[in-house]
């Protein structure tokens, strides 16, 4: 219970802190940020429920007006932004992720890379796009193109979340929950 | 810890964060209806008004916070200058800008622990699952780790720039993760040796 | 004294991944000041943890004034932790939020914990802490604070690790009087055996057992005797583990 | 020795998040052991931060053997840094990993690493230790891995962040007399008189200010005595910043 907890407050913060990393500002309005490695974390490192409860509750920080997105914004206007497409994904992007990991017997790094790219990626970007379309009035056509800016810093991500991932399966792997 | 509350007083900041939140709602779903140009000018112009009720400073406060917007604003324009749908594009930019704005007008005089009640009021359907009083627990305890796991992050990148002539880059955040799972741990024993969590 | 009276340990055991931390230990702890002496990686720690309900015995018993320590509410009013790095243990953004959360898990209404909290600090001449946020305090100040939390819950027993550990002269010294003026039992584990000079008795420690166990005239020199011996070997290599 | 031997200072201040932490210092260090006390919040480690290039001075500037240390990859053979806490420096999963990093970043080759690590450890008797997650080495044997990894980068001057605070008597006494037989210039932050006791210079820091200079029986004394005199007192209650 209180382990759970704190794994998913601590995550929540970390995902602040990546906030910190400066982000790439894209006409589009959203801009392209270190966060998202963070939503992939969250699933591949602390598992499906747990990770998706992390994301739920940094959104919810956000929301109640903490600066805490890259470049300290926050506060409902940015559900009301471009960007909320890919903040309502968040959670089930971690979600995804922390199932597959869970789910695979593959080893812990690619099974964490295919994970971000399953949730952090294909799932994440579904509802990023369609967040897109509805805000830029576009059709989902234009809007997943737009989205392809996105795509390679994503894949990168991706491919950091696995070797992060495997990392502390090395350095502790006791506290990997997404295997333990 | 830092908030986006703004600490000149308003008008708005007398008004219940529940009342002022439920508003919010309601007039964000009339601006995603009305699809026309000049009705949408007048709501942004009333929520120009209405920021503007909290004087000059306050006003370009709010200003400075859709910021983020200026390249989308430019992005969208351009975009519909050359398909020669300019009233399309203006419809989308009015409604966001006034969707924007009157959020932020909320999230500018709401105090993070009226919005915090309300977040776990709105919480109260879902006891069986989420116990309210555990979820405000889970807020405190982000906002008081987020700088803590800050300087902890810091501290790493200094002890990687102590051995090493290159910036750490990504290579930090396998420490990094480490650094919240351990603390996880602990503070949870801390939390344990206090009666626990919930119940 | 009842028999139920004090910390009792009846042949408890800890084996952590596998790896046995503490062998069975039988223990009745009741003096007012006890000391809790060892190497690193002796298993202080984890004692501490095993007495405090923190962590279950692999084997054995552990009782606290009759409770069973696991009993996290129940024991709330028998047993109090100040961990070794407060960083862990302040919990809350705010100096008031955090004292006030130990009275509302005691089943105080908000009011009530408001009130004592304001009532403790204005005691302590530190009314202006009160919506200080908890990161802006001194390393020192933060300690303190952590005390004040597990002070205002007043249990019979404080369980302290390494109190002083990291803290200027200073500040040790008052942090030492405020708990020598404490009607509590205090049970401090330190590696310093000077700051335990006052204790009524004290345990040594050593890979999980006790070593030695009695007053502190006689274990102490005892203690610093092996120390300095040890000290004036080479290094160990072998790993822990 | 030539007017760029040694660390130089000259009316270098520091000021993070608007807050003065130290005022415009002017101070030349090229003794061989050199001692900064003070009591927690003086400024100590980010005096050493400065005289490592971690952070820049906010006005003046630093020079060590003649060097920016802003400039990493110049300063790196000159300047070593142990810090306070193991687990806030180590940042690979193994020992030889953890080892082999300092070398790397230095320029050399993944082989010669590898071989310079390998002999490092065979030296100190502890090969057995090269494939070893360093999360089963105790405290005391993290603390002494960091050392290690430094000393095998072989820099000029090594700055000690509090080497000694949470180790037990045993173990401060061998690191003690390995670091007595460093040839290098080590500067040793503590806020134990004590471990200072043998340095050449003693620096005591009070609020960022350089309160005292001089060899350690002129500086050491005053410091108990003030300690002495600010622990007898009721605690300050004044909030920092
Ligand atoms: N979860 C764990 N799994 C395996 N071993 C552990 C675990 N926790 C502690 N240990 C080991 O148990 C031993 C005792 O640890 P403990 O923390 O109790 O020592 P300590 O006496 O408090 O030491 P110190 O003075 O360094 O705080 C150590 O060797 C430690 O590595
Ligand atoms: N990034 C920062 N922003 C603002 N203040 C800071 C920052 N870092 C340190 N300080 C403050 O600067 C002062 C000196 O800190 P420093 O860590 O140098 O002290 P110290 O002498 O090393 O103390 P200790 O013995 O507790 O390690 C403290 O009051 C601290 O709160
Ligand atoms: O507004 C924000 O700060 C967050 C928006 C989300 C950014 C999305 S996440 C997926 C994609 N990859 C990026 O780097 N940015 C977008
Ligand atoms: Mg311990
Ligand atoms: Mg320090």
């Amino acid at each position: 219970m209180e382990r759970n907890l704190t794994h998913i407050a601590l995550f929540a913060a970390l995902i602040a802190v990546l906030g910190l990393v400066p982000k790439i500002d894209l006409a589009a309005g959203v801009p392209i940020t270190a966060q998202s490695l963070g939503i992939m974390l969250c699933g591949t490192v602390l598992g499906a429920k747990r990770g998706a409860l992390a994301v739920l509750l940094f959104l919810a920080l956000v929301a109640v007006g903490l600066p805490l997105l890259a470049g300290g914004r926050g506060g409902l206007g940015v559900f009301a932004g471009p960007s909320v497409g890919f903040l309502i994904g968040f959670p089930i992007a971690a979600f995804i992720a922390g199932w597959v990991v869970e789910n695979t017997s593959l080893p812990v790094g690619l099974a964490a890379s295919a994970a971000a790219v399953l949730g952090g990626i294909a799932v994440l970007y579904l509802f990023g796009i369609a967040g897109l379309s509805v805000m830029l009035g576009k059709t989902w056509a234009e809007a997943t193109v737009i989205s392809f800016a996105y795509l390679p810093g994503d894949v990168l991500k991706a491919v950091l979340a696995g070797f992060i991932t495997q990392g502390i399966a090395r350095m502790r792997p006791g506290a990997l929950l997404s295997r333990a | 810890m830092l908030t986006l509350t703004s600490p000149v007083e308003t008008v708005f900041h007398r008004v219940a964060a529940g009342p002022k939140l439920a508003a919010l709602c309601a007039a964000t779903v009339v601006l995603f209806w009305m699809d026309r140009l000049l009705p949408l000018s007048l709501a942004l112009a009333a929520a120009l008004a209405l920021t503007a009720m909290g004087g000059g400073v306050f006003l370009r406060h709010a200003l400075r916070m859709l910021r983020p917007l200026i390249p989308f604003v430019g992005v969208v324009a351009l975009w519909h200058l050359v398909t020669d749908d300019v009233a399309r594009g203006g419809v989308i930019l009015l409604r966001m800008a006034a969707a924007v704005m009157l959020a932020n007008l909320v999230t500018m005089t709401t105090r993070l622990s009226d919005m915090i009640d309300v977040l776990t009021r709105l919480a109260r359907p879902l006891r069986p699952v989420l116990d309210p009083a555990t979820l405000a627990l889970a807020i405190a305890l982000t906002i008081r780790f987020i700088p803590t796991l800050s300087d902890r992050v810091g501290q790493i990148g200094l002890a990687w720039r102590a051995r090493s002539p290159h910036r750490p880059g990504w290579r930090i955040l396998t420490p990094a993760t480490l650094a919240a799972l351990d603390d996880a741990e602990q503070v949870a024993e801390a939390l344990r040796a206090r009666g626990g969590a919930g119940r | 004294m009842t028999l139920s009276h004090g910390i009792h340990l009846h042949a408890a055991s800890v084996t952590l991944n596998h790896r046995e931390i503490l062998p069975p230990l039988t223990l009745h702890l009741h003096e007012q000041r006890i000391g809790i002496l060892g190497r690193n990686g002796s298993g202080k720690t984890t004692l501490l943890r095993l007495m405090a309900g923190l962590i279950a015995p692999t084997s054995g018993t552990v009782s606290i004034d009759g409770t069973d320590p696991a009993r996290r509410r129940e024991v709330l009013p028998l047993l109090g932790i100040l961990f070794q790095n407060p960083d862990h243990q302040i919990l809350f953004p705010t100096v008031e939020e955090e004292l006030a959360f130990g009275l509302r898990q005691l089943g105080q209404t908000a009011a009530e914990a408001a009130r004592k909290v304001a009532a403790a600090l204005a005691d302590e001449g530190r009314s202006h802490w009160a919506k200080v946020p908890v990161t802006t305090l001194s390393q020192g100040q933060r300690h303190y604070l952590c005390l004040l939390s597990i002070l205002l819950m007043n249990p019979a027993t404080i369980l302290l690790d390494e109190p002083f550990a990291g803290l200027d002269l200073p500040t040790v010294q008052r942090l030492q009087r405020r708990l020598d003026r404490l009607p509590q039992r205090l049970i401090t584990i330190s590696h310093d055996p000077a700051s335990l000079a006052r204790a009524d008795r004290i345990l040594w420690l050593d890979r999980g057992r006790v070593h030695a166990d009695g007053p502190p005239d006689r274990v102490i020199p005892a203690f610093i005797a092996a120390m300095d011996q040890i000290g004036g070997q080479d290094a160990d290599t072998d790993l822990a583990g």
